[in-house]
């Protein structure tokens, strides 16, 4: 935004008003998008051809899917708590849009600085901490809706968020230790370089528990428990008809892309392409935008589509069993993984060293497993 | 240890299957778009029962009321009239396709066989037929008389897809239902 | 000193069912919930009532096997052939060989289809969507032959009384041989998905867990039964068809619980294929039925047989009266039991497994119901 | 038609012999399975007597048949260890129509005996809960009972 800001010179205010709506507008069609996108990659999974009727293609398909909601009637059940029922699925998804305040969408090059709408020096912080948000629109909208289904949506909801922010958090305080920053912007640059600079990297284990959180966190498979339609018919938004749900449908798919823009930029170096990039486009503006903003929403895109995949693969865990997952793996992971970092920013070669540890970890696992391999149940003949 | 050991083997476990999911991707499609494209339907297919004519266009039905009395949901009302050559006309041949099963008895029990071989389903006064598409508003749409009949035998007969072997009929198809739809509403 | 203050707490009555998207049909669960923890269940049956046993009673011999596949519709090749050996028992009627032995092919085909329609929705229940798809796929491959045989996908009326309806087109058995040969494939495809997944196994082991004894009170039959250790499969203990020439296996399970039940439906599936493939190389050329009057009528006398369908034995209890209609048909369907089971299994545990749980058991509502 | 017993038939009705329980003649059904005459007041007791010495735990199916004069109890009980059918049976006059309940011997039991009733209006002594099972709760007639009519006419 600083080149923005320098050309147009508005108060800061109104810059951030301006962002707000680009974010806003912008987030619309993206989320449609993924709908779409979601419907037609579920559908390659299993060897069907997705949504294939409205439009070419079948790509105006979510557009017809938010018409048809638009213009459905919107119902309140009787005896539900009014206010609530209605505040729930605006607190649900301001939360999500909020997050793209700090969110780097790629860089003018040079000094111009990155694109973004405001780089708080709190920046992972506020991400994380807005994020959590949602669970009370989650909760909200279990209790309002006066059914027993939505209440235990709900219940469940909370459990889950509670459970998972704790590992969540402790994942990128690793990242912090090796940035040195809670800026997204720095986060980033800290990673330049090439690949080999890249979070993930260095910190492979704090990655992958930062994705099982967040597939947690915007409630898809195999964490889908506060809506897991073959137990609680669709949980906490059961009772929600026409704009009401779509706007929970709306929230849950800026989510998901909001998680995986957070996993870009901590782990997967935000705007950086994989390698040096050539001076030739580092030095003209509108180039190294378009060329930023095109890696960062391609690993967006990736990471989205990976969750996508674990959906059209994995079935849904038991809510007693996340919570074990969360309490009793994840976080003494992460504060393994906590420990160890600190032990090698002491040392300072922590890229090398983090390959090595993850290395010498998967080669003894490995043995283990073969060890152990012979003793799946079988039936007897 | 073990809990690492059993993570690892899970995360080796879940990878598998994505790799499994992944792999048919690239795999053909085994949806058919079916407004468009319809599956070929085997030989024997039991659809709706119909009349083929013969070659002077009447039903070729001999009025026993056979396939009345064995139809199971008891879909088939004939109703026949001596006429002055003190032969048995059909007045009205009813079949009513809110009920009809698509067993197939009436055709097996249907005494009128072709003359070149006796054990030939489609040499009976009273066929199953290829169409399965009877989607209507009421009820009463679906109640078929003696002319629909001999319509949808004339069109959808086993006899024409012996003639036609698997090949997607929709040309026919939409004039059928144009056909049906008039006399239905007739 | 404080008083002890009692806290009261007050259970949930929740209603699953009859809408809810994974009641297998229309059953209704009363469920009495302690948080998520089941204190009691009552099954609420009858939704699909349609009246199959009074319907025996008026209609002839020849009528009804149109209409019994409509009493358990996914292994609808099953409930067919029972009525007809049925009668065909009781008025000592031998079947053409060639009928036998293309009715036990059929019946092991439908017993694959059936299994994979549960695997589907299985899972489906479980939270995972794609193996629906992929089981469908594969149901279709023999839902294709089925169609192929006998003209429908779905409600075959395959058997009659005296052998069956429709002998093989001259393609069917290079269909079947295609099918044999992928399918196995597909099995392992299935398997790499589920049996050693993590999620799954944390789903499945240890939940639902009954002993021998319990099921045998409440006449669990089936899978559900195999999975306790006890080998009652009456294929092997009361040889029907062609079920004595044939060689396959019958597996056991070791602990009762859901993962054995999964793996045992996998091990079914690949048995039947080895039976599938006994009968096409054994299929005996000549008559599928022998020539019956017109108007069929079955002396009076009664008969109990027992099939042995994927969900367990079904049986048939006919009594006929020397008429063209049975006098009594009583069909006994396993899962008429396993719903009776079901409460007794569900107590004390969480609401994310009633599906679970009753999904192993493998259920359909319109066989509760008749 | 086959009245002879079959091989296992054969066996069971010799265990039944060795264990001198009061029941009747031995009969062979269609498919070869002993069929056993009891009266009602000793059905209970010869249930217990064939479940605990005889090892017959599993009550595969229970039945009732409505005769002209009287109603018929088919209890069919299957042997696991000599896999085969044994067959039990009790009647009562048509105006009474009450037997005694096996829930508690047979848990099997308890939904057959309430689909009997929802069927056919015979009622159980010491059910723990004869109600309609199959068909709704306020339904008044007993419709599998042969004088029930089969109303062919309605619409669709």
């Amino acid at each position: 935004m600083n080149l923005l800001q320098s050309l147009l010179n508005l108060p800061e205010p109104l810059m951030g008003a301006i962002g707000a709506l680009l974010i806003t507008l912008g987030m619309l069609p993206v989320a449609a998008m993924l709908v779409l996108w979601e419907r037609i990659f579920l559908g390659k999974l299993t060897q069907r051809p997705g949504p294939n009727r409205v439009g070419p293609r079948g790509l105006l398909q979510t557009i017809a899917d938010a018409l048809k909601l638009l213009t459905k009637e919107d119902f309140t059940p009787k005896d539900a708590d009014r206010i609530l029922f209605f505040l729930a699925p605006l607190i649900f998804i301001v939360p999500s849009f909020l997050v793209f305040a700090v969110v780097p969408f790629g860089h003018f090059g040079g000094t111009h600085g990155p694109v973004l709408i405001a780089d708080l020096r709190t920046g992972i912080f506020f991400m994380v901490a807005v994020f959590s948000l949602h669970t009370v629109g989650i909760l909200m909208a279990g209790w309002a809706s006066n059914n027993k289904y939505s209440l235990l949506g709900g219940i469940r909801g909370v459990a889950q968020a509670i459970s998972y922010e704790l590992p969540l958090i402790f994942s990128f305080l690793g990242i912090l230790i090796l940035s040195g920053s809670m800026s997204t912007v720095d986060i980033i640059k800290a990673q330049g370089g090439g690949l080999h600079n890249w979070f993930f990297l260095a910190q492979p284990v704090a990655f992958l528990v930062y994705l099982a959180c967040s597939v947690a966190e915007v409630n898809r498979v195999p964490f889908d428990i506060p809506e897991a339609e073959s137990e609680l018919v669709s949980g906490f938004n059961t009772e929600y008809s026409g704009m009401r749900f779509a706007m929970f449908f709306l929230a849950e798919y800026v989510s998901l892309f909001a998680t995986a823009a957070i996993a870009t930029i901590v782990f997967l170096g935000g705007w950086l392409a994989p390698f040096p990039e050539p001076a030739v486009i580092t030095g003209s503006t509108l180039g190294y935008f378009f060329w930023s903003a095109g890696w960062f929403l391609l690993k967006v895109f990736t990471l989205v589509t990976l969750a996508m995949w674990v959906r059209g693969t994995l079935p849904r865990l038991r809510a007693d069993q996340l919570m074990d997952f969360a309490w009793k793996f994840l976080v003494p992971v992460v504060l393994v993984n906590l420990f160890v970092t600190g032990l090698l920013a002491l040392w300072g070669r922590w890229a090398v060293a983090g390959g090595l540890w993850l290395a010498l970890l998967l080669w003894a696992l490995y043995g283990q497993s073969r060890a152990a391999k012979a003793e799946r149940r079988q039936v007897v003949y | 240890m073990d809990v690492l050991t059993r993570a690892f083997q899970g995360a080796k476990a879940i990878a598998e299957g994505l790799a499994t999911t992944f792999k048919h991707v690239t795999r053909s499609q085994v949806t058919i778009g079916y407004p468009e494209v319809r599956s070929e339907l085997p030989a024997a297919f039991r659809g709706m029962p119909g009349l083929p004519p013969d070659k002077s266009g009447n039903t070729t039905c001999i009025g026993c009321l056979a396939c009345a009395r064995v139809c199971p949901p008891q879909c088939i009302f004939i109703t026949t009239s001596k006429g002055e050559d003190r032969k048995l006309r059909i007045d009205d041949f009813i079949v009513d396709a809110n009920l009809c099963i698509m067993c197939g008895l009436c055709e097996e029990v249907c005494p009128v066989t072709s003359k070149e071989d006796k054990t030939d389903y489609p040499g009976r006064a009273i066929q199953l037929t290829h169409l399965y598409e009877m989607s209507a508003y009421c009820h009463e749409d679906l109640v078929f008389h003696l002319p629909q009949l001999i319509a949808i035998g004339q069109e959808f007969g086993r006899q024409k897809s012996k003639d036609l072997p698997g090949q997607p009929r929709t040309a026919c198809y939409s004039r059928l239902a144009v056909h049906v739809k008039e006399l239905t509403r007739g | 000193m404080p008083e002890l203050v009692e806290v009261r707490t007050e259970g949930m009555v929740l209603n699953m069912g009859p809408q809810h998207p994974s009641t297998h049909g229309v059953l209704r669960l009363l469920l009495r919930l302690d948080g998520e923890v089941i204190k009691s269940c009552t099954p609420v049956i009858g939704y699909l009532h349609r009246g199959m046993e009074k319907l025996a009673e008026h209609r002839t011999y020849v009528q009804y096997p149109a209409i019994i596949d409509r009493f358990e519709y996914l292994t609808a090749m099953f409930t067919g052939v029972l009525y007809a050996m049925c009668a065909e028992r009781i008025a000592g009627i031998e079947v053409p060989p060639r009928a036998i032995w293309m009715r036990t092919l059929m019946l092991e085909l439908n017993r694959i289809a059936s299994h994979l329609f549960w695997l589907g929705t299985y899972l489906l229940d479980l939270g995972a969507n794609g193996l629906l798809f992929y089981a469908m796929r594969d149901r279709e491959l023999i839902l294709n032959l089925f169609e192929e045989v006998c003209g429908a996908r779905l409600l075959y009326s395959y058997a009659c009384v005296g052998g069956v309806r429709f002998d093989n087109p001259p393609s069917f058995e290079r269909h079947v041989r295609e099918f044999l040969k992928i399918f196995l494939d597909r099995i392992r495809d299935y398997e790499s998905i589920v049996t050693e997944n993590p999620v799954f196994l944390e789903r499945v082991q240890e939940v639902g867990c009954y002993s021998p004894e319990l099921a045998l009170q409440y006449a669990v039959s089936g899978p559900p039964l195999r999975s306790t250790g006890i080998r009652k499969d009456l294929r092997k203990d009361q040889p029907y068809l062609a079920y004595d020439q044939v060689d396959f296996a019958v597996p056991i399970g070791t602990k009762g619980d859901t993962l054995d039940r999964y793996l045992l439906r996998m091990a079914e599936m690949r048995e039947s294929l080895k039976i599938v493939e006994q009968c096409l190389d054994r299929l005996p050329d000549g008559n599928i039925r022998v020539k019956l009057p017109n108007v069929v009528k079955i002396p009076a006398g009664e008969a109990y047989l027992a099939l042995e369908s994927p969900r367990g034995e079904v049986g048939a209890y006919m009594v006929a009266n020397g008429t063209d209609k049975c006098y009594r048909l009583k069909l006994r369907c396993p899962s008429f039991n396993h719903v009776q089971f079901l409460p007794v299994i569900l107590l004390g545990e969480r609401i994310s497994d009633v599906m679970a749980i009753f999904g192993s058991l493998d259920v359909i509502l319109p066989e509760v119901d008749r | 038609m086959s009245t002879e017993l079959s091989l296992t038939g054969t066996l069971l009705a010799k265990a039944v012999k060795e264990h001198e329980l009061p029941l009747g003649e031995v009969r062979a059904d269609a498919a070869g399975s002993p069929i056993y005459e009891v009266s009602p007041d000793q059905l209970r007791a010869v249930g217990c007597q064939l479940r605990d010495r005889l090892g017959l735990h599993y009550l595969s199916c229970l039945t009732t048949l409505e005769w002209p004069e009287r109603w018929e109890m088919v209890y069919h009980l299957y042997d696991l260890a000599r896999k085969g059918n044994l067959i039990l049976k009790a009647s009562i006059p048509k105006e009474q129509a009450v037997f005694p309940t096996v829930t508690d011997i047979w848990p099997a039991a308890n939904w057959y005996e309430r689909e009997c009733y929802d069927m056919f209006g015979v009622t159980f002594e010491g059910h723990p809960q004869l109600c309609r099972i199959l068909l709704s709760d306020d339904w008044q007639s007993f419709p599998l009972r042969k004088d029930h009519p089969m109303d062919l006419e309605g619409g669709y």
